[in-house]
């Protein structure tokens, strides 16, 4: 498949930048908790335009099902009842990838080419260049990728970036019933975004706003939260995800400066060896013990 | 002649074969490990398969290495323990890598340097180990809280750098001392070897004879 | 749905009251969604659970199950009593100002003219008192004692808050929300819409739920506007179709009846349904009863149904009774049925008390299942440990099965609930030998039509004469059958108004059911789908979605019943004088010469405003009725009565009449209905948005999103019987029990009513003994065998149960 | 082929000299590439979603171009968007659709269960027909009832029901209350309460 429109423009573990002269439009995915109906539509049209299939479970005594994001599972509804001051509240949140700005699957994999970013935006596993290691899910903020037991690959939402790449919206935002889920250009969706937040705050929700972390450099999977002063109600989505500070320490600098030190030490080792010489046998304990040689 | 009675034992056959296994592993461990480490590093997978081998490898070497490791550490533990005259000799160690050996402290068995080099090695196996088992993401990551995964990524790759440094270290003052490389290949060494490069061993060794 | 789906995007207030639009019709829901997006429209829950449709209402509002007779009784009074009515409206469009017959009571529980003794009404009573005229007499002032208005202002002068909250366990402030709410609705530029579903009629008073609804909506001047009426929802993508089709015991095609066996006069029979206009100037469609009747016969038995012989009145089967499923189960149970047929239909999951099926299917001689899934039903014998122990061994009954196709190996049309025909494609052939049903049929028919030419046999004359001329006898064409349920032309239709002009010659395809005929000239199968398939072709495949007015009436896109007529009443969107009462919602209007829009008036195209015809064209008097007349079994309003099981064990309003005195039960279940001392906790079954009904659970993906049988209970009671979430409870009703994990949560909440604390049991119903979710037990296992005194449909809303850790 | 001995080593050392140029980095890495668009060329079909009564339009998507050697199996669903009333979306059942249509429990071949047997038996369609209008005819032919009690002619057969559908076709339905009702059937009911 021709990707018309996916020019790469970051790829993991490679230190030379990806052809980007050219610029597409940013796309986003943006989910409107306030409209979820949390009827799993999106998990269900996940599967099906992926064709995945989750192993069929139990139940845990909550409607979550399944209960976390798996191999198979590339979204799933995170439901959370929680008392505020308008009562009781229902808060359903669609959890998956963020698509981030500066995302840190793509800093944390060392298989060259195994996560991409397009220059709309998606962050895209490539399973073909995957070697399993899961440094992704220890580089993520979100907690999302997942690694198959079958074939030891990691999986996650692509965005539909098979379906984007024609033309098309995600299945996922295709499927959504209420429209909670809705797909446009960045600047689109935050308009519209804009538009949802009027609505809330005029039925109440004083601190209804948009979720799009900055901490990550923003995302291509967009909120509207009711209460966006307090992200951390809906199933815990954290306040303020940035790369973990140890992930940035670990790929950042330290990695090129310590190979750089271990080449510097053979370079040390060498010309010390050219500058002072072979530490030998002294030529007066030679002499004493010439009869070895 | 190699294996000349006259030379000093320094290591049995037991302790080269240790040694060398070692060193094999450490090679094999540190390659597919550092085709992780930086993305410049990334085609030494081709010596191993490919990514997907290399990752799956690489933590059996260190299983392998722990254990052959472990084995060295035990033989040696005991010829490593620090003494006062260890500790001065690390003090001088600044003139001894400029060539002076005037000052240096007799050493035994093994000098200073080479005791500190031993533990430090041990320490590193150490972090490798720990925080290994905590990325190892086929049997263990999922027991540990991401942030733990994170903390044991940073420990991982610098320990795994420390030790690469101290094993280039290791590697050139096997270089350097000339005839080193000879006592682990074929166990023994010359006299005068052993009376400029560790006079208290040769002593030990010889019974005080010259 | 006196509406459509899209057409709920113009509400201005949206109650969702007896269903669960987001869990059950999530594609349909949306237009909830975008209705508060775009019309600011302001949405309200009432339910026992906070269910998926709340999660996104600006309102909840909790009520006890079986109680909402109480709930709207009390939004009537309070409309009444502060005067919120659409006062125009409610005078000309409804029957407010009728005056009632002297001898119409209602008294401690009970409506005037009631047979303890055959649980039913003589309904005399309930009905107009007539003027010298012979017409119904009015009082335009309303102010006559008997008169609708009055008589409604009396019967839910009893329905206060305090008593609402008291019944129903709404705390009295959120009651009075919804009521002011609903109120801001009787100005002209306002709507509000019900949605609803077998949450209402699922009860014992199901349909007096609905008709409360109903009637609330003529106070507000609210049906025949857009974004106005009353939404039945329902549930199955056909139900609405093949209801309209008469698969019923009493019903022929159109809502055309069958005749009871009182009724072996023809011209009685038609006299009786073509009812005499009750004011003047009415259209009063139904006085056309006989066209309709006669094509439907002719088209049945073809050159065979002729003047003579009444267009063979004498071979439609006459009936002594209903015969719904409860009592052909009863029938079955009793040993008095040998043989059944299920035809798409899994009554051993879907019908009450699963012992008592189990029992009666048993009886059987023969079962004859046609189905595309391996259905519980076809597998009653089979034995599945807990889930269903019976022995094969013990069961004579003989069964066959026989594989049909599903939705995409077919072409064919579906009605769903805003009356819309829409036409599908097959798309590939079906698994295995499945044939499409209309076969299955017609080798059944034909086989049996077989025996009977060559060994006769009892009346065999319907049979031998029935028409049969598709091209493929084994296999009638869905568009043949199509257009023979369309009607055609059978010899050439001169035009009324110009006798020399034929407007459709012999052979030709009927426009619409305008053009139908009682003298044997036209053929009809339903004559409300009459225009589903033209000269012009099929108009149900039809795929224009323009929108012209915005309103969402997209009249080219497939085929609406009846005349393509999206929004039913329409003509009540306009004032008398025929303008529209909103300028922004225009659905038809008066132009002055003749009725026209943006949707098909439902009304006569050139009846000008100052004829003073009625807006409700269907009924003898033109007006929506707020008093019933006799067309309801319990009375002519609706009262509130407990459900059979109820948890406070008496009905606050009249202790002496707790339950609905006409409903459908069957002595010999009374025993089985349990008492509060036993039975404790209210339940309520219900679906899931993961699944339908019995069928995903042959399917993964809609296994997988939720596996395994589950009950919701609250937090209180689960710590009151100390059951955490996820443990495997059992729930016990007087006739049976199932075993499930627990979901306890914060969403169903004790209520107080009558001075007790009732808590809710939720029973999803979806699990079973087949397919490849996890195998559960049928829900129905709990229901009792009781149903509404209209539908017969049972009251799987409100039963009690007991809960204990398995 | 001969391999001489000084070409053994050639190859082998060409071998070795690729390889190690591999590990040097020059190898080439498989091109980035999202999943191939699965729609593409495949066959497009109207068709209405079987479940509740909102009727949601769908197309759906099937394998082979209709081709006379090609048997086309429906591999994927989703929804109209020129639908006016769902616009594209579909909900969970309704998403899920494909695996309804290839269910494992979707039944293959009429099959037969005798009285007090413990398993079916796979029979023929005329087998099947022919069984059921033989029953049918032998409880119709003897309970049959021409008049009633008061003379009344009334027509019907009372000893055998007939429960219909609620997601088959109109066409369907129309064609079923047709040949019920020429029997004489009145324990006649459809899905509409439940």
């Amino acid at each position: 498949m021709a990707l018309q429109s996916l020019d790469i423009t970051r790829r993991s573990a490679t230190t030379t930048p990806s052809p980007s002269q050219r610029k597409t439009q940013e796309v986003v995915k943006l989910i409107d908790v306030s409209k979820c109906i949390g009827c799993k539509a999106c998990q269900a049209a996940c599967m099906e335009w992926n064709d995945t299939r989750d192993k069929i479970g139990t139940n845990h005594g909550v409607l979550d099902n399944p209960m976390d994001l798996t191999a198979n599972s590339w979204t799933v509804m995170r439901y959370s009842e929680v008392e505020t001051g308008r009562g009781l509240e229902w808060l359903i949140r669609k959890d998956g990838c963020m698509h981030c700005a500066d995302p840190g699957c793509l800093k944390a994999c060392p298989a060259p080419g195994a996560i991409v970013q397009y220059s709309n935006g998606i962050v895209d596993f490539q399973e073909e260049n995957c070697i399993g290691c899961g440094y992704c899910i220890t580089g993520c903020p979100f907690n999302i990728p997942r690694l198959s037991g079958k074939d030891g690959k990691v999986y996650k939402c692509t965005l539909c970036s098979d379906r984007v790449a024609v033309g098309l919206e995600p299945a996922c935002a295709k499927t959504c019933p209420t429209g909670a889920i809705v797909f446009g250009t960045k600047d689109d969706m935050i308009h519209h975004a804009e538009g949802r937040v009027a609505d809330l705050k005029s039925r109440g929700f004083a601190e209804a706003g948009i979720y799009d972390p900055l901490g990550v450099g923003g995302t291509h999977v967009m909120y509207v939260l009711q209460h966006a002063d307090k992200p951390g109600i809906y199933h815990g989505l954290p306040k303020d995800p940035s790369v973990s500070a140890m992930v940035t320490l670990w790929k950042g600098a330290v990695k090129p400066i310590a190979s750089f030190a271990l080449a510097a030490g053979v370079f040390g080792a060498f010309f010390h060896y050219v500058t002072k010489g072979p530490n030998e046998v002294s030529e007066e304990i030679e002499k004493e013990f010439k009869d070895e040689k | 002649m190699k294996n000349d009675p006259k030379k000093l034992l320094r290591f049995t056959p037991m302790e080269r074969a240790n040694h060398w296994l070692t060193a094999i592993i450490f090679f094999l461990a540190a390659l597919s490990g550092l085709s992780f480490f930086h993305p410049f590093f990334f085609p030494l997978t081709q010596l191993f398969g490919g990514g997907v081998w290399t990752r799956i490898l690489h933590p059996f070497f260190g299983v392998a290495m722990l254990l052959s490791f472990g084995g060295m550490f035990f033989r040696f533990k005991q010829q490593n323990v620090i003494t006062p005259a260890d500790r001065e000799w690390l003090r001088h160690v600044r003139e001894m890598a400029g060539g002076d050996d005037r000052n240096m402290p007799e050493a035994g068995k093994f000098n200073g340097g080479q005791k500190l080099l031993f533990w430090l090695f041990a320490a590193c196996m150490a972090l490798l180990i720990l925080s290994g088992i905590v990325i190892w993401r086929a049997y263990f990551s999922f027991l540990f809280p991401v942030e733990a995964v994170r903390v044991a990524s940073v420990v991982h790759a610098a320990a795994a750098a420390v030790m690469i440094a101290l094993i280039i270290f290791h590697i050139y003052a096997a270089i350097w001392t000339r005839e080193s490389i000879d006592a682990m290949l074929y166990g023994r060494v010359r006299r005068a070897w052993a009376r400029q490069h560790h006079p208290a061993w040769f002593r030990q060794m010889t019974g005080g004879e010259k | 749905m006196t509406n459509h789906w899209v057409d709920i995007k113009n509400a201005n207030v949206i109650i969702v009251m007896g269903g669960n639009a987001a869990e059950a019709h999530p594609c349909g829901f949306k237009w909830v969604t975008e209705a508060k997006a775009h019309n600011h429209a302001t949405f309200v829950v009432v339910d026992p659970r906070f269910t998926r449709s709340a999660a996104v209402a600006d309102l909840y509002v909790p009520l006890r199950t079986g109680t909402d007779i109480a709930f709207l009784g009390g939004v009537i009074n309070y409309l009444l009593s502060r005067d919120k009515l659409q006062h125009e409206y409610v005078k000309a469009y409804t029957n407010a100002p009728f005056i009632v017959k002297e001898g119409y009571e209602f008294n401690d529980g009970l409506f005037s003219g009631y047979d303890e003794a055959a649980r039913t009404y003589d309904k005399s009573t309930w009905a107009y008192e007539a003027g010298p005229d012979g017409y119904a007499r009015l009082d335009v002032t309303m102010q006559h004692p008997r008169c609708v208005l009055q008589l409604l202002k009396k019967h839910y002068s009893r329905y206060t808050p305090e008593a609402v909250s008291n019944i129903c366990g709404t705390p009295g402030d959120t009651f009075l929300k919804v009521c002011e709410l609903i109120a801001t609705t009787s100005v002209p530029d306002r709507t509000l819409t019900f949605l609803y579903a077998v949450g209402w009629t699922q009860h014992s008073v199901g349909s007096q739920m609905i008709r409360t609804a109903a009637m609330v909506q003529l106070l507000l001047g609210n049906v025949g506007m857009a974004g106005g009426g009353v939404n039945a929802l329902r549930g199955h993508s056909n139900i609405q179709g093949l209801t309209d089709l008469g698969l019923m015991s009493n019903l022929l095609p159109g809502y055309l009846t069958l005749p009871g066996e009182k009724e072996t006069d023809y011209r009685k029979y038609i006299g009786a349904r073509a009812f005499k206009p009750l004011r003047p100037g009415q259209m009063d469609y139904w006085q056309n009863y006989e066209k309709f009747h006669v094509s439907l016969m002719k088209s049945w038995f073809g050159n065979a149904a002729t003047k003579d012989n009444n267009w063979c009145f004498d071979w439609l089967p006459k009936l002594d009774k209903i015969y719904d499923v409860l009592q052909a189960f009863e029938l079955m149970h009793q040993g008095k049925l040998n043989g059944y047929f299920c035809q798409g239909f899994n009554p051993l999951a879907s019908i009450p008390n699963k012992a008592k099926l189990t029992a009666a299917l048993s009886r059987l001689k023969y079962l004859v299942v046609i189905d595309p899934l391996d259905t519980e039903t076809s597998c009653f014998w089979e034995n599945h440990g807990k889930y269903n122990d019976v022995d094969p061994a013990r069961i004579q009954t003989e069964v066959i099965r026989m594989p049909s196709t599903c939705f995409a190996e077919e072409n064919g049309s579906l009605t769903n609930s805003g009356r819309w025909l829409q036409w599908h494609y097959r798309g590939a052939p079906p698994p295995g030998d499945a044939k499409p049903d209309a076969e299955i049929i017609a080798g059944i028919f034909l086989k049996l039509r077989d025996m009977y030419r060559k060994e006769g046999g009892a009346f065999p004359d319907p049979i031998l004469s029935l028409t049969w001329d598709y091209d493929i006898p084994h296999s009638p064409a869905p568009e043949e059958l199509a257009k023979e349920y369309n009607g055609k032309a059978l010899a050439d239709l001169a035009d009324p108004k110009d006798p020399a002009k034929a407007v459709l010659r012999k052979g030709q395809q009927l426009d619409g059911f305008i053009q139908l005929r009682a003298d044997g000239s036209t053929s009809c199968g339903c004559w409300i789908f009459s225009g589903a398939w033209t000269e012009k072709g099929n108009m149900m495949a039809r795929r224009d979605n323009s929108d012209p007015s915005g309103l969402g009436n997209t009249l080219g896109w497939a085929f609406a019943w009846p005349a393509n007529r999206r929004i039913l009443y329409n003509r009540a969107s306009c004032d008398p004088s025929g303008k529209p009462w909103d300028p922004n919602r225009r659905l038809v209007y008066w132009d002055g010469s003749k009725w026209t829009g943006f949707d098909v008036p439902d009304f006569k195209p050139d009846s000008a405003p100052s004829e003073g015809m009625g807006p409700f064209i269907m009924q003898p008097e033109g007006v929506g009725r707020l008093f019933a007349l006799d067309k309801m079994a319990e009375g002519p309003f609706p009262e509130h009565y407990e459900p059979f099981e109820t948890p406070i064990g008496t009905n606050p309003l009249h202790p002496k009449v707790i339950n609905n005195p006409a409903a459908r039960v069957f002595r010999d279940d009374m025993k089985d209905f349990g008492k509060s001392r036993d039975f404790p906790y209210a339940a309520t079954s219900y679906r899931v948005t993961e699944h339908f009904h019995f069928w995903t659970k042959h399917t993964r993906i809609s296994s997988i999103l939720q596996p395994e049988q589950y009950v919701e209970i609250g937090e209180d009671l689960a710590k009151e019987k100390g059951i955490k979430a996820g443990d495997r409870v059992k729930v016990r009703s007087k006739r049976g029990f199932i075993e499930a994990v627990a979901v306890v949560t914060k969403r169903i909440r004790p209520l107080q009513v009558n001075g007790e604390t009732v808590h809710h049991v939720g029973i999803p119903i979806h699990w079973g003994f087949k397919g490849i979710a996890r195998n559960g037990y049928l829900a129905n296992t709990l229901t009792p065998f009781v149903g509404d005194a209209n539908t017969q449909t049972p009251e799987f809303k409100s039963f009690l149960v007991n809960i204990e850790k398995a | 082929m001969q391999v001489t001995r000084r070409q053994f080593f050639k190859v082998c050392a060409a071998g070795i000299g690729t390889s190690s140029i591999a590990a040097l980095g020059f190898s080439t890495d498989a091109l980035a590439d999202v999943r191939e668009f699965k729609l593409t060329r495949s066959t497009e079909t109207r068709n209405t979603c079987p479940y509740c009564s909102v009727s949601c339009g769908l197309v759906m998507y099937s394998m082979g171009d209709k081709a006379k050697n090609a048997e086309s199996s429906i591999f994927h669903i989703e929804g109209d968007p020129d639908h006016p009333v769902n616009r594209g979306t579909l909900c969970p059942k309704g998403a899920a659709l494909v695996d309804f249509i290839h269910s494992p429990d979707r039944l293959r071949h009429p099959e037969y269960r005798a009285p007090g047997s413990r398993e079916w038996k796979r029979i023929s369609w005329d087998e099947a027909f022919e069984k059921v209008a033989r029953l049918m005819k032998d409880d119709r032919d003897k309970n049959f009832m021409a008049k009633n009690g008061e003379g009344a002619t009334v027509n019907r057969w009372l000893t055998t029901g007939f429960l219909a559908a609620s997601a088959s076709s109109n066409e369907s339905g129309y064609i079923t209350h047709k040949v019920v009702r020429s029997t004489g059937i009145l324990v006649f009911d459809n899905q509409a309460r439940v």
